[in-house]
Order: C-alpha cells, then structure tokens, then sequence
C-alpha cells in the first residue's frame, strides 16, 4: 500500500468504520445506562431534581475553593488539556472543513499559529498529567491500563497532528494518514473506555444534582 | 515582454508574501562584502526560489539598472545588466522565442559569459589567419 | 438461609440502576475525591480512595450490563466478584467510610460515590461481608428495638427523671397529636437532657406532641449495614406507630443517619408514600422561630461554632436552619472552614462509631476536625447529633483538646425564656 | 529531431562536445547552454562548471520510447520543451530510436528498428516509458501485436535504466483509477531488476522530464531518488512548503469558493481542496510553460498528479481533511441501527436486572452471617 493508498483509506473507508463504531458504540452504551432505569422517590421532595441536575452540570467544572486547593494540579492540568483538545479539535480550519462535510455547517476558525500554539500546550498538559498519574500515591494505586491506553490514544493525535502540520519526521501523505488513523483508533475505543466521559459526564451530574437537589442542597 | 526594453519590470504586487524577498536582498549584501574582501563570486538562480507574483519584479526594481547593459546573441537572447550596485549582475537567458529559461543574479566583477572564451579566441584566431591567407592569395 | 457469594452478587446486581451504570460510565480516574476524603487526607493511604471503595459493585456493573464486559466475561477476561475480593474489600467499605458524601460533591464527573458506597454495602452484606460489631446492633436493632439494646423500661424510667426534674409531662402515646418524635438510644442513655430540652420547648411553643412507646427508636442500623430489607422493616415500625396515633409530622431527633433513614430512605425502602410528614428537630425549631414561638433570653457569650453532621446538612439539606437558630443566642458565632455542604466528617458516622474494629482509625482521621478547629479556635461547639457529639468529645480527649460540646436543641432551650 | 531515427553509427561515438562544435556552437552559447542546464537540473549555480565538463564528454546514448495505456498528454508536454534551441540540442544528441507517436515508420517496421536498437545497444540504452501496463488482459493495449507486458518486459531487459514518464507509468495513473477495469500496473511493479527513476505528474513539469533525461545524459547516473523513486531535487519538497500563498495558510486566510473575496485576493486553495499539503513536485518553482505560471498562481487548487491515486482522494475539490465518504448517511444509518440493537441490549440489561430482583431472597438477621 502506497502512502497515498494508506491516506485514502484513512480519509474513506477507514474512516466510515471509526465512525459506524462511534455513533452505534455511543448510542448503544447510552441505551444500556439508561434503559436500566432508576426508581422514582417517594419522599416528599423539598427541591427539583431537574433545576438541582441542570444546575450541577454545569457547576461541577467549577470546584469550589477548598477542592482547587487540595487538588490544584489536576484541577489546573485538567482544564489545560480540555481546553486545549477544544480549540485544537473544534477551531482549527481544516477540522471545521472535516465537521462542515459531515453536519453541512460550519463555525469560524482560530488563526493556525494560535491552534498551533495550543497543541503544543495540550500536548505539554497531558504530559504533565501522565508524569503526575505516575508519581502521585492515589492515581499510581487507581489508574489502570485503560488508563495509560487512552492516555495514549488521546495524545496520538495531537502529536500526529502537530506532525503532520510541521512535517516532522517523515513524509506529508504519512504524516496526515497517521493522523487521521490515531484519531479514528480513538473514536473506536471512545464509547468503550472511560473517554465516554466526554458523553456521560452531564447524565452523571445530572443524576448527582438531581439527587442532591431532590433533598434541597446544591451539590 | 517587448524585446525594446532590455529589463522587463512588469510590475503586478509587490508585497514580500513569501517572505523570500528581504532574505534574497541581505543574501546579496552578504555575497557583495565576500566578493569585495576574497574576490569570490556568487552565482544565485532566482529560479529555485518559490516567488509570488511581482515579486521577482520587486527585486530586479530594487536592484534597478546600472552602467552596463550588455546583450548576447548566443543560442537565443541572453541580457547581461550591471545593476546600480555595480558588481551585481542580472543575467537573464531566452530561447529562441524570447521565453525566460533561466534568471540568475549574479555578484561578480564581470559575469563568466561576457568575457571572450579560450576556445572561440582560439577558434576565431584561426579563421581571422585564414581570412588573411585567403586575401592575400586573391591579391 | 445464610449469608453467601452468589446472594451478595444477586444483591449487588439489584443495585445498578441508570445512576450507577452512568456514574461508573463516567469516572476518569483523577483521584480527587480522595483529596476530599478524610480517610486518605488523614491516613496518606491510597486503599481510601473513595471511588476504590466500590469495586466490587464495579465489577458487577461491567461485567452483568456492559456490552464490552459482557463479551470480556465469556472470555474470562472481565474482572469477577469473589469471595476474596469481598473479604478484602469489607474494611474498606465499612471501616475506611462514613458515608459522609463528600466526594460525591467534589467528583468532576458528578458521581455520587457515598450513594455506590451505600450500594456496595448491601452487596456485601447479603455476602456476609459486614462487620461484626455491626451485625450485632443490627440484631438487637430487630429484635430488642434497639442497636444499643434499650428497651422501653429503660426509656419510661428516663422520662421519669426528667418529668420529676422539670415538672413538665411527657406526652405518650397521645393519638391524634400534631408531631411524634423519635429518639435514638444515645439521647435516651447518654443525654437525656435532650428530652428534657424537647419537653421544655415544646411545651412553650404551644404545640401538641407525643412519643410513642411501640416506635421511639429513630436510628435505623439497617441503613447502616447496608439490608434494605432490614433497614424497611424498621422504618415500617414507625410508619405504623405514626399512623396508629394518627401525628402529622414524624421527627427526627439529633441524629445524622436516622434523619437520612425515614426522611429520605423511609418511603422508598417501603415503597409507598408516608402519609404524614418527616422533618428534622431542627426544621421544626426553625419554624417555631419563625412563627414567633420561641423568645430568647439572653446570649450566650462564647465564641460558638456548628459542626455540620454530615447527613443533616450535606446530604440532608438541613443547613440554614442550624443557622438561624444559633443566630438566635448568639453573636459571636464562627464558621469552620468549609462549613455547610462541604464540611469534613467527625469521622465516626455510616456506622465508623459501632464498628469497633475501626476505633482506631476513626480517631485518626479525627485530625482533620482538629485542624479545622485549631483554625478558628472556639469556645464551645454546637452539633445536632449525637453520635457526632460522642465522637468529638472521644476525639478531643484523644487530641487534648478542651473544647465543650453542646447540642443545638438543648442550648436553645436553656436560652428559653 | 523527429526525424532523424536512423543515424549515422558514426555519430553514436561522437560526445556531446563534438556536436556542438560541429554545429558552430560558441564556448559562449555552450556556457549559455550549461547555466541554464543546470537551472534545468534545479542544480546549484556551483555546479555549472562540472555540469560543463561532464557534457563536453558525454556520449550520445540511444533511447527507446515506449507509450503503454496513455494519453499522449506526457509526450506532448515533452514536445512544449524542446521547440526552443536550448532543449534542442539534447534532443539533437539522443538518439530517439523508437517513439511510435512521433516516429514515421509504423507497424512492423517501427518495431524492426526497436529490435535493431535493442540489439546494436544491448545494456546501453535508456528505456522511456509512459502509460501504465493492463494486466487483466493483454489484449487491452498492444502495439503491432504485442502486448504491453511482452513489449516492456522484452525492452526492459537490454535497458541501462528505465525512466517511467508521467504519472500512469509511475503508479498506474488514470486508468488504475478506482475500479482499475484493466488492471492497470506502474513499471516499477513490474520491474525490479532495473533503476528505474519515476518522472510523476500529469502531466510532468516539461522541464522537469529534460532535466532528469539531461541528467543522465550528462552525468550517466541516475540522480537520488525519494521514497517513491523520484528525483529528489524536483520531488524534494512538497508543494505546500513552498507555495507563494502559504503564509495565507497559516494566517488561516482561505477562498471559500471560486470567485469570493479570498479568490480575489489570492488566499490560500485549502478549504477548495488543494491537495498541496501531500504533493510533491516542482511547480512552485519551476512552474509551467516557462515560468509562466503554476495552477495555483492561476487561482485553482493542486489536484495532487504527482502522487499515487490522486483520481481516488475523494475529489479534485474535497479538502484534505474532508473525509472521501459520504459520512453523514454512514452516520444516519449506524444511528438508526444503533437505535434498535441500543433498545434490544437495553432490554437485556433491564431482563437481566429484573431476574436480579426476583431471585432476591428478603435478608433477614439470620442472614448476616455465614
């Protein structure tokens, strides 16, 4: 297979497969939460579960002042590397191009030095956290392999793409189809990892609001 | 491109876009003070480097013309021009449809192809002592 | 019948439900709910991660309704529940945890990991993975009426005393009476000073009130120990004495769990509505300040603080209360840090204090109250729960600290008029 | 040069030098002649007096053209760079001995001087190729007779080196285009025994093809080649990198469409499907029709010729990052299935927990122990 070969398969049928995988894994991951179901309560409610779970999705991603002291780095790094994964993922031109395809709209771009820029802190991010998942006492005893696997999967393509966009060690058509690869290895494994927190996180605090918010406390 | 004007400066945009331009400039200079402290020429083919449109017409404006402006009748058109900074040269070739098929800027005392070569001395001295022969067998 | 594996399984099988499935869907493994968990900021040992805690309702979770753990298992490559693990992991979900919830409002992802916790527990239990000390208070719970063994005699002569001390009456078993309090065993053995303090205001306040002498027991070591069955069968005593004696609101005394047990759990573990209210003693004293029924003589001048039980305030949604009633005979009240929703745990609560195999590290992570008290330096400390309070006072002695404990209801009925 | 296959022997002995100077050719023009070679060449100025030298000896080598499934659009791109004198000169010294496009004789008699030339200059010559070689069936292209794979594998035997022309001859090209009806195959898949150089692009950059012919006329080597067989110093970088409207790339500056203000303004062809980014090629610098303009300068995105498959990337004006599928249906109908075998695994888990509950046995203090 020539590169060119390797790039179109990326860009086609390699591509359908991640996506196929991605959309059914996600929604039938969805439906298998949920078609559990959970008991109505029967104590008399002294709050809304609605406004007390719409509220915690939202407030969750702002610890309060105590939670930042204590876990200032992962709080700090955390938000790096989301942030980071956002702009390079969602306002980078040629990704808008890709998303533009496949929903038929688009959104305006970030300047490419800027995404550049943020790839580079990203990837520094997420270094930093694997550093940290490996010294620190509780995550060395928690993580998992799954846990180094979408570490991996996660940084994959934003090295790729860092890459690929400065022709670093190899040529364009394998750069950009290695990229393209890394990140249709993560969409497969997305709805089958922790990376479905990306989906679930606003059903969780949903339910954790909501439960919280039933006995009238904003959690 | 009328063959009346020795440079064409057809100029369209003259924005350095490629960055190339002040570099190209500076690469000048530099080979200018190495020809003044070695004698060392410097030979630079303006078509290896990406230019934008204008852009090449941006340099050879800057350069603009000096004292000499030699042309060549060899293969088709060659122009030989002395820039204002004398000791850079503008060598421009042409094919027998007056198409460019090579630029190069060159920072010489005087560019290799305007000097008479060995060979056509030695080739033009034989046929001048022929022509004598020649004359002096018809008188 | 007897405790096994495959009914612990079965158990924790029954207990995933959406919340559980999204809950364990979501976690990224960022570890900070064990920088809110006292029993690692304390210890420095990572077992106490809270969401560690879970793993055996994990593993039920990924391997019985996950697609990918459904595969993994016919592979044997999803991790099992065995008896080993649950052994292993029974001082960590009943020792190692008081079900305070404080990782469940600092988890990123929203997981309620007190709630997996109470989860596990009867998972655990069902496996006969409880703790002994907590299996016997759950038996004289169910048989005597009480985890502490107290049994009516010993509550009617403690109402003796306090009727001759106060020359107050204490109504009993009075049918049709607006509110029926409960008690735990701790107020009846250790402070009767509470019903004293009830008897007073309640008797100012105007209102008309009772106790039964068939449900009088508040606590609830079903809830505990994590048997639901258990746990709906005590609250089903007080569902029936409430109903018989025809009292609109049930209240729940100073207690953490037994608030959490038939306020929030009661109806649910039974499985219908209650036709009468539940509320709080200290929800009730806040109304009667706000009615106007309670005059104050008097402040109390030293430098006063509240300890928030855990499952009164955080999971209870009992927090402004307290407040205003302390405002009430106090002006010189100060706040711990992390007051309210986000306060730390005494460290003694989801059943720490009747486990006896955890009394050395419930002193341990005692610390963190410490700390929070060598901040603010009060004068006198008020709570709203017994257990809380006995589990302070066992910490301050341990700490040499000398700092006094007062129940809010009771010091609001000595500042009575 | 057309027409003049049938040389004197005598003439094959004669070096490039001799030529010249038999043709009245000055020092001066041969100078001319080595600068703008070298330009040619992408070669340094430096290189001038070497490439000089090396041409003065250079002997004249016999060259076999064959033309296999193409279009002729590479031989005419050749013919546009030898109408002037310069390009002539090489032309003048080849000895194009086989070319059946711009040969006279046909049939069995164009095919009698390839086997004359085969024979005469067996190890020597220098084979040229253009088009690709159907291998579904050999009857898909022949020539007098004989297939394409017989023709090629025949002639490759006696060759010095192999120069597949154009980018059907490189990888296949157009007719290996998805479906590849007829098998289509590049020389190199054919051939491994040889150097082969490969000159991509459809066509290839006229200049580009003398240039890699002089090469090897000049010097007899063959030059360093890429990854893909192809001359580095032309194929050494990609278009993107140097592009005159690459800072509009990077600013993110893009036409959106063919006549917008971007357009007007001569912004960067990504988002209309340049495929600059991953083609690699001379055309920024050497540009066309000498030195005319490019593609790009002229307002439309690379198509990518010079690599494989560029008929199959999804379309002239897909950008790079779209995908080449038609993912939204994909995604429409994966959602639609999801949906049923979502609620179906749902049923399962709900069954399952249900069964749960109703295996539950009601635990009572007895049961709290083993």
């Amino acid at each position: 297979m020539s590169e060119i070969e390797f790039l179109n398969w990326v860009r086609g049928p390699g591509f359908q497969i991640a996506v196929i995988i991605f959309i059914a894994g996600i929604i039938i991951r969805f439906a298998e939460i949920l078609m559990l179901g959970r008991k109505a309560n029967l104590a008399e409610p002294k709050g809304s579960e609605m406004s007390g779970g719409l509220h915690t999705i939202v407030s969750r991603s702002f610890p309060d002042k105590s939670t930042f002291q204590r876990s200032t780095f992962t709080v700090v790094a955390g938000y790096l590397f989301h942030i980071g994964l956002f702009v390079t993922i969602f306002l980078f031109a040629p990704h808008i191009l890709m998303f533009k395809d496949i929903f038929g709209f688009g959104w305006p771009s970030l300047p490419t030095p800027v995404v550049d820029a943020m790839a580079v802190v990203t990837i520094i991010a997420l270094l930093a956290v694997l550093a940290h998942r490996m010294s620190d006492t509780v995550l060395k005893f928690i993580t998992t392999k799954e846990d180094y696997l979408v570490w991996m999967l996660t940084i994959l393509p934003l090295v790729t793409g860092y890459m690929a966009f400065h022709r670093i060690g190899m040529t364009a058509p394998t750069l950009l189809a290695l990229h393209i690869l890394s990140v249709e290895l993560l969409l497969v494994v997305f709805p089958f990892t922790k990376l479905m927190h990306g989906f679930t996180f606003a059903l969780s605090r949903w339910y954790n609001g909501a439960i919280s918010g039933y006995r009238g406390v904003q959690s | 491109m009328s063959s009346s004007s020795v440079v064409q400066f057809n100029i369209q945009v003259s924005a350095d876009l490629t960055q190339n331009v002040k570099p190209l400039l500076h690469e000048i200079k530099h080979a200018l003070d190495n020809l003044i402290e070695t004698g060392q020429t410097t030979i630079i083919d303006l078509r290896s480097i990406p230019l934008a449109p204008g852009e090449e017409d941006h340099i050879l404006k800057t350069l603009g013309l000096g004292e000499v402006q030699a042309k060549l009748d060899a293969l088709g058109l060659s122009e030989i021009i002395e820039t204002q900074y004398a000791g850079v040269w503008v060598v421009t070739h042409y094919n027998d449809e007056n198409h460019i098929i090579s630029r190069f800027i060159e920072i010489t005392t005087m560019p290799e192809i305007l000097s008479s070569q060995t060979e056509d001395i030695m080739a033009a001295y034989s046929r001048l002592a022929i022509t004598l022969q020649d004359d002096q067998e018809k008188n | 019948m007897s405790a096994s594996l495959e009914k612990g399984i079965n158990a924790l099988k029954e207990q995933v439900d959406s919340t559980v499935a999204s809950f364990f869907s979501s976690c990224v493994h960022c570890g900070m709910c064990a920088d809110a968990c006292l029993f690692y900021t304390e210890t420095g040992c990572p077992t106490a991660t809270p969401i560690h805690k879970v793993e055996p309702l994990r593993r039920i979770w990924k391997s019985e309704y996950t697609l990918l753990g459904r595969v993994g298992k016919m592979f044997g490559l999803t991790a099992k529940v065995d008896d080993e693990l649950l052994s292993k992991w029974e001082t960590k979900v009943y020792d190692h945890c008081t079900l305070c919830g404080r990782c469940s409002m600092v988890c990123p992802m929203g997981i309620d990991i007190a709630l997996l916790i109470q989860k596990t527990r009867e998972g655990m239990a069902a496996a006969g993975y409880a703790p002994e000390s907590l299996i016997g208070a759950t038996k004289r719970a169910v048989t005597i009426g009480s985890p502490m063994g107290v049994k009516l005699p010993a509550l009617m002569a403690q109402i003796k005393h306090v009727e001759n001390d106060t020359g107050l009456t204490i109504p009993m078993d009075v049918v049709g009476a607006e509110y029926m309090l409960l008690l735990s065993s701790m107020e009846i053995m250790n402070f009767p000073e509470f019903i004293e303090a009830i008897a007073k205001i309640f008797t100012k306040a105007d209102v008309s009130w009772t106790i039964s002498s068939e449900a009088f027991e508040a606590t609830n070591s079903g809830i505990q120990i994590g048997v639901a069955d258990i746990a709906a069968e005590l609250v089903q005593r007080i569902v029936d004495a409430a109903e018989k004696l025809k009292v609109k609101t049930v209240i729940s005394p100073e207690c953490g769990h037994a608030y959490m047990a038939i306020r929030w759990e009661g109806p649910n573990l039974i499985g219908k509505p209650f036709s009468f209210k539940v509320r709080h003693i200290l929800e009730i004293l806040d109304e009667f300040r706000q009615d106007g029924r309670l005059k104050i003589n008097g402040k109390e001048e030293q430098r006063l603080t509240y300890h928030d039980p855990c499952q009164i305030s955080r999971r209870g949604g009992v927090i402004e209360q307290p407040r205003n009633l302390i405002d009430m005979f106090s002006d010189n009240f100060v706040e711990m840090p992390d007051a309210g929703k986000m306060n730390w745990c005494c460290g003694a609560g989801g059943g720490v204090s009747t486990n006896e195999r955890a009394d050395k590290v419930r002193l341990k992570v005692f610390q963190r109250k410490k700390d929070q008290l060598d901040e603010i330096k009060p004068d006198a400390i008020i709570s709203a729960c017994s257990n809380c309070r006995i589990h302070l006072e066992d910490g301050l002695e341990e700490y040499n600290m000398d700092i006094p404990l007062m129940s809010l209801t009771e010091t609001l009925a000595e500042h009575l008029e | 040069m057309t027409n003049d296959f049938k040389k004197k022997k005598s003439q094959k002995e004669q070096t490039f030098g001799d030529v010249m100077r038999s043709q009245g050719v000055s020092r001066r023009s041969f100078l001319k002649f080595c600068a703008a070679t070298a330009s040619m060449m992408a070669m340094s100025p430096a290189m001038i007096p070497k490439i000089a030298h090396a041409l003065e000896n250079a002997r004249r080598p016999s060259v076999i053209w064959l033309s296999f499934q193409e279009c002729t659009g590479c031989t005419e791109s050749l013919t546009r760079a030898h109408t002037a004198t310069i390009e002539s000169l090489i032309f003048d010294h080849i000895s194009l001995d086989y070319h059946h496009t711009l040969q006279a004789a046909a049939g069995h008699a164009a095919e009698e001087a390839r086997e004359a030339a085969m024979e005469e200059n067996y190890g020597k010559y220098l084979l040229v190729v253009d088009g690709s070689i159907p291998m579904g069936n050999p009857g898909y292209s022949t020539i007098a007779g004989i297939s394409n794979y017989d023709m090629l594998m025949e002639t490759a035997k006696g060759a010095a080196a192999i120069i597949a022309v154009g980018t059907c001859a490189t990888y296949g090209g157009i007719p290996h285009a998805n479906p590849n009806p007829t098998g289509a195959v590049s020389v190199n898949d054919l051939i491994k025994d040889k150097p082969i150089i490969n000159v991509p692009g459809c066509p290839p950059i006229p200049v580009v093809i003398t240039g890699v012919l002089t090469h090897f006329l000049t010097f007899g080597t063959i030059p360093e080649l890429d990854h893909l067989g192809r001359p580095k110093v032309f194929y050494g970088q990609s278009i993107h990198d140097r592009c005159y409207r690459r800072p509009f790339y990077d600013k993110g500056l893009f036409a959106e469409t063919f006549d917008d203000e971007g357009a007007k303004k001569g912004w960067c062809l990504y988002k209309l499907g340049c495929k600059g980014p991953t083609t690699y090629n001379a055309c920024a610098t050497t540009k066309w029709n000498n030195g005319t303009s490019w593609p790009i300068e002229a307002g439309h995105p690379c198509l990518g010729c010079s690599e494989p498959d560029f008929w199959d990337g999804g379309g002239f004006y897909k950008s790079l990052s779209m995908p080449t599928e038609n993912i939204t249906q994909t995604a429409i109908y994966t959602a639609a299935g999801a949906v049923a075998a979502g609620v179906a695994i749902g049923a399962m888990n709900k069954s399952k927990k249900n069964s749960a509950i109703a295996a539950h046995d009601k635990t009572t203090i007895d049961d709290l122990e083993k």
